[in-house]
């Protein structure tokens, strides 16, 4: 990392040995990354949110081609936490992006990639030749695109022929992202190991709605949404124990997470790393440094000295 | 319960107010609104339609606020277009707000970026000097001018109007009048809102004069909370960070006066 | 109802009609009912509900024998609203519940039943010949029980052979209710409506779990738990929403209720009726007549006379 | 964040007592805890083995609370065989409390019901002439009598103990003393808790008299908050309604002093 950069962090950014994790191939400096979908779309801010702790930064899911997305509104504030949105996967296309990344140095990007047939995602990848980035995540699970996201994750045989297209194209590690759909969403996980995935992010939000009574109608533009933040949190958790009880994979966590407790939580049901999105709307960029400090104190009073270790200890007791 | 700021208050549009030919005020009942920051906006929804981005105009009534709507593209043509009595829904506030010196102030305002202008003008204090200097591409498209007098009524004042075709006020580029009055006064605080272009100029002038300046930013907006990221300029956040950004940070900004996001986050020039 | 009754009632109680409310050939006073499995084990104590204002309770799912559940810890209170319950489906069985409510003279009691096979079915509704009951509720959706629920409901020819041959046994009307299990839930409602079913109950809590960190172990008994409450509200209504969408059959909406906006909410998506389990721990049982209060409120505001005008209404704009 | 009292807070044991062979004192530290009213209980998650609840116990100690237990079926034991340094989940308080009357109180505790009754004593006020009634089957299961004789010794104050078997104490049930009592004595307020069949005798007793009595009911518990039912007595819930019902009520609810639910929620006779 060069110097400039250094300078403006705050001292805890420094990397401490005890926050290192793998998940697979992919070391992280530090367990919490942002979530696909929030703040992603400039380098600019990558690198702030990568200063503010976070240990990844997953790109919005990019498509072949740019998307303007829905018309407002597009978010909705759940009364009692969390949120629905139907952004309709609006992004800059893979192309724009790629171009914007290219002068990426520092921080660990992981680009997230939507589309229909192997050849999108082929086709994709291929655009990222030139950009120094982590890791792949495809996303199969976006409750509210039509011909995309969940509609390629609900069908088990088409992930597997997109990620053993998409293994063959690259050596970057590759990590698909599962959410609740209309199949079994461990059918999808299945077949994405059976393809040679690398790693699994569970979960994406949840296919919802909110009417407004006064005027008697649906307040999202594209009516149905996905609920993401605390709402979640004990479904996506429950996700991560169910995928790693029954499969040897590397597992990233999201869904809800909020506290450092929430972190501790996916990482003792089995997750390496977590992804957190709905919390910034709550506590802004500070979540991420919050969190890692939150890790560090428990880890030292239970005596830890890796994430490693506490991988997965739930399923043990 | 509590009210969840978040949430959408459905509001009831109670009177309309044509300010230009294409620029209406609508004036609603609401506590909140009424009691916002200048600078501060409100993402508004427009049933069945939209939901954008709107300051949050004064309103003289107590309890009530009102959104001055120029009709451009869809969302904001569909605002323009509500009739008294139909409903919107008001989230909000959002952002930040001017950090109001006192002495010498000059505001710079354009359009609808009068807005916050105006609500700026109800936190001066009697002692203040101010100038306000409002641009405009011709006559029919001024207006809040007798607004800003009566705001300023207690106040050392001048407003003054430039028209770009010279049909009212002073003829030229707004920005040509800025570097006058920057020239000969040392102005103790300068706040501009309006286009990018008239604050890039603005801010510059000011900023190479060694000037405390601020500007209040608009970009693209889905959230208005800090979650989409649509509204980024360079590492900024304008919904969150902003809207008002002191002048010293906006020209380290590679993006301001130079670039904005559509929606689907591509860069486009201005 | 007898005089008795009455008297101990809030005047609010006494029935009025912009309250009444028909879900199919079922006709209730009041559109909230009390939810399967919530304090639903003593005719006493429906009765006190009934008056509470609830217009009818639905008992706690059923089986051919005695169950005693799972052991304790069985609920979990979620940090920022909502529970994850394994309750494990305790109950008395039909046999003795049925012996229970035989007195029953005033309270629209809606029994509640969970089996694997037809026959379980068939001969549980046998024991209740000789109770005034409103209708039975099929539980085609718990979460965390093995070989019944969701295990049921994510089989849809299974759910047609039960509801098949539950139709010919009795005229009683019979209510499906289903929930999000591993297959599409839409292809259960399918399946329960060829059938014959009389209406759906959407939806029954969502799988979840609950780690606790400083013991690093799964906090209920069973692990794994179903979430209700405040956080699966959106996900219900989206639900009611995608029925009413897509079938025409009544709907009565369940899931994360807890104000008179969240039951009128439900009703716009669709339903004609509704219930409510969680927010009594949060409300107790005043719940009822708050909600029944803000929803009368509301329709004079708006200006209806029925709730029958409401349903549904949010699909039109 | 604030603590959501309905999420077990994990407390370590620091300390165990035993009261009798079978009956044992566990304390810990929390504020919360300690400063639960007469009649209030926490549910007490045992790691990886069960949760019950339990009445709280007072500590001396400021900040320290404890449980009382004893070893009956699978959950008491569990709790029973916790050892110093183990963790333990608590959370509540819940329930409501004893209402304190002034002048002449009579205590009546059996067993562990003993438990409120020791934090009742701590609530009364000097003037109070208390009589509490300590009932056991024999001398080596009496418990408590030293604490309350501690904690009653600013007051005009009786103890009396009696076995079912004479070993210690008066001889013979403690409904008998209590009978003596009510027939000797105006008490302006009588509670109770232990096996209910006590209670009931002694709640019929004090009815009969028309005096002020009430008692602190156990059900079975799951939810602890008035959702699962399992705590249900007629048509009252304990976790929410009680567990401290007046005389009044209790003698017009059928199911008090006969029936129970067990596990399953099927009536079973006391
Ligand atoms: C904080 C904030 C406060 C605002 N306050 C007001 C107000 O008080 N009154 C008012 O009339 N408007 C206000 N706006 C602007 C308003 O929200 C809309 O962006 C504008 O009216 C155009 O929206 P539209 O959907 O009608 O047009 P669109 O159809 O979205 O756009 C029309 C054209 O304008 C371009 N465009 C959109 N946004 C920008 C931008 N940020 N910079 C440059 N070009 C852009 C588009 O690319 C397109 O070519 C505010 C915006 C922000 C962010
Ligand atoms: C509000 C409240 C406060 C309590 N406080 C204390 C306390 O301070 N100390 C203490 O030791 N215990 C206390 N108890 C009792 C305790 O929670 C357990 O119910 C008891 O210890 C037996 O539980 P177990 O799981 O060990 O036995 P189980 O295995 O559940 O039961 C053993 C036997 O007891 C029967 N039984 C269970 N509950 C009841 C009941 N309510 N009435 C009659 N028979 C029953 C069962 O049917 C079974 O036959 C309290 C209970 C309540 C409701
Ligand atoms: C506004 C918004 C946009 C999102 N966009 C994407 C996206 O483009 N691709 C994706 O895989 N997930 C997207 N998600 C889902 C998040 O990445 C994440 O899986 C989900 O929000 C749950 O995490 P959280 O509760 O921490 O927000 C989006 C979520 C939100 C709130
Ligand atoms: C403690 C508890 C026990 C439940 N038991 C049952 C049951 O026996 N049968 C059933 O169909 N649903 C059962 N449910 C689910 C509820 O009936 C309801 O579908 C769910 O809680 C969602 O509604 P709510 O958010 O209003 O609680 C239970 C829920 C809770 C919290
Ligand atoms: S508008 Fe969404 S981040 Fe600013
Ligand atoms: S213990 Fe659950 S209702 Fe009382």
């Amino acid at each position: 990392m060069n110097q400039l950069l250094y300078s403006k962090l705050p001292i805890f950014f420094k990397v401490n040995p005890s926050l290192i994790t793998s998940v697979g191939k992919i070391c992280l400096d530090r367990p919490v990354m942002l979530a696909s979908g929030i703040l992603g779309i400039s380098l600019d801010v990558f690198n702030r949110l990568y200063r503010s702790g976070a240990g990844a930064v997953v790109t919005k899911s990019l498509s072949t081609e740019p998307w303007d997305g829905y018309p407002n509104p597009t978010i909705f504030s759940v009364d009692g936490g969390g949120w629905i949105n139907a952004v309709g996967l609006s992004n800059p296309g893979a192309q724009n992006f790629a171009k914007m990344i290219e002068s990426n140095v520092d921080v660990p990007i992981i680009v997230s990639l939507v589309g229909s047939i192997p050849e999108d995602f082929e086709s994709m990848i291929m655009q990222f030749k030139n950009c120094k980035i982590t890791a792949f995540e495809l996303n199969l699970s976006c409750p509210h695109v039509a011909k995309v996201g969940l509609e390629v994750g609900d069908d088990p045989e088409l992930v597997k022929k997109i990620i053993s297209a998409v293994k063959t194209s690259t050596n970057i590690p590759i990590i698909a992202k599962v959410g609740l759909g209309t199949s079994n969403y461990l059918n999808t996980v299945n077949a994405a190991i059976d393809s040679g995935i690398d790693a699994i992010t569970a979960i994406n939000t949840v296919r919802a709605i909110a009417i407004d009574v006064e005027t008697q109608r649906p307040i999202l533009s594209n009516k149905f949404g996905g609920l993401s933040g605390t709402p979640i949190k004990p479904i996506a958790l429950r996700c991560v124990y169910e995928i790693s009880s029954k499969y040897d994979i590397p597992i990233i966590g999201c869904g809800g997470i909020s506290t450092w407790e929430d972190a501790v939580e996916f990482i003792l049901a089995g997750s390496s790393a977590v992804q957190l999105g709905s919390a910034i709307g709550s506590n802004w960029i500070h979540v991420f440094n919050d969190i890692n400090h939150g890790i560090l104190e428990y880890m030292k009073r239970k005596g830890y000295s890796k994430i490693d270790e506490m991988v997965g200890l739930a399923k043990k007791s | 319960m509590q009210r969840n700021h978040n949430h959408p208050k459905i509001c009831i549009v109670e009177k309309v107010i044509d300010e230009t030919p294409t620029v209406r005020t609508l004036i609603f009942s609401d506590d909140v609104m009424h009691n916002v920051l200048p600078g501060q906006f409100a993402m508004v929804w427009i049933p069945g339609l939209n939901e954008l981005p709107m300051s949050v105009m004064v309103s003289k009534e107590s309890g009530k606020a009102a959104f001055t709507v120029r009709k451009h593209g869809l969302a904001s043509t569909g605002l323009y277009n509500v009739q008294v009595g139909q409903q919107i829904g008001v989230r909000g506030p959002y952002g930040n707000s001017f950090d109001l010196k006192q002495g010498k102030l000059l505001l710079v305002g354009g359009g609808t970026g009068l807005v916050p202008m105006m609500r700026l003008l109800t936190f001066v204090k009697p002692t203040d000097d101010v100038t306000l200097v409002i641009g405009a591409k011709s006559k029919n498209e001024v207006f809040f001018e007798e607004l800003a007098n009566d705001l300023l009524k207690n106040n050392v004042h001048r407003v003054i109007i430039t028209t770009d075709d010279g049909s009212y006020g002073e003829k030229g580029f707004v920005t040509n009048t800025i570097e006058k009055l920057v020239n000969e006064n040392r102005f103790d605080g300068i706040y501009t809102c309006g286009p990018e272009i008239m604050m890039y100029k603005t801010v510059q002038l000011a900023h190479s004069k060694g000037l405390f300046v601020q500007a209040s930013l608009e970009r693209t907006m889905k959230c208005g909370v800090g979650i989409c990221g649509s509204c980024c300029i360079g590492e900024d956040l304008v919904c969150k960070d902003g809207t008002v950004f002191d002048g010293d940070h906006l020209m380290s900004n590679h993006e301001f006066g130079s670039f904005h996001r559509n929606k689907a986050g591509i860069l486009e020039n201005y």
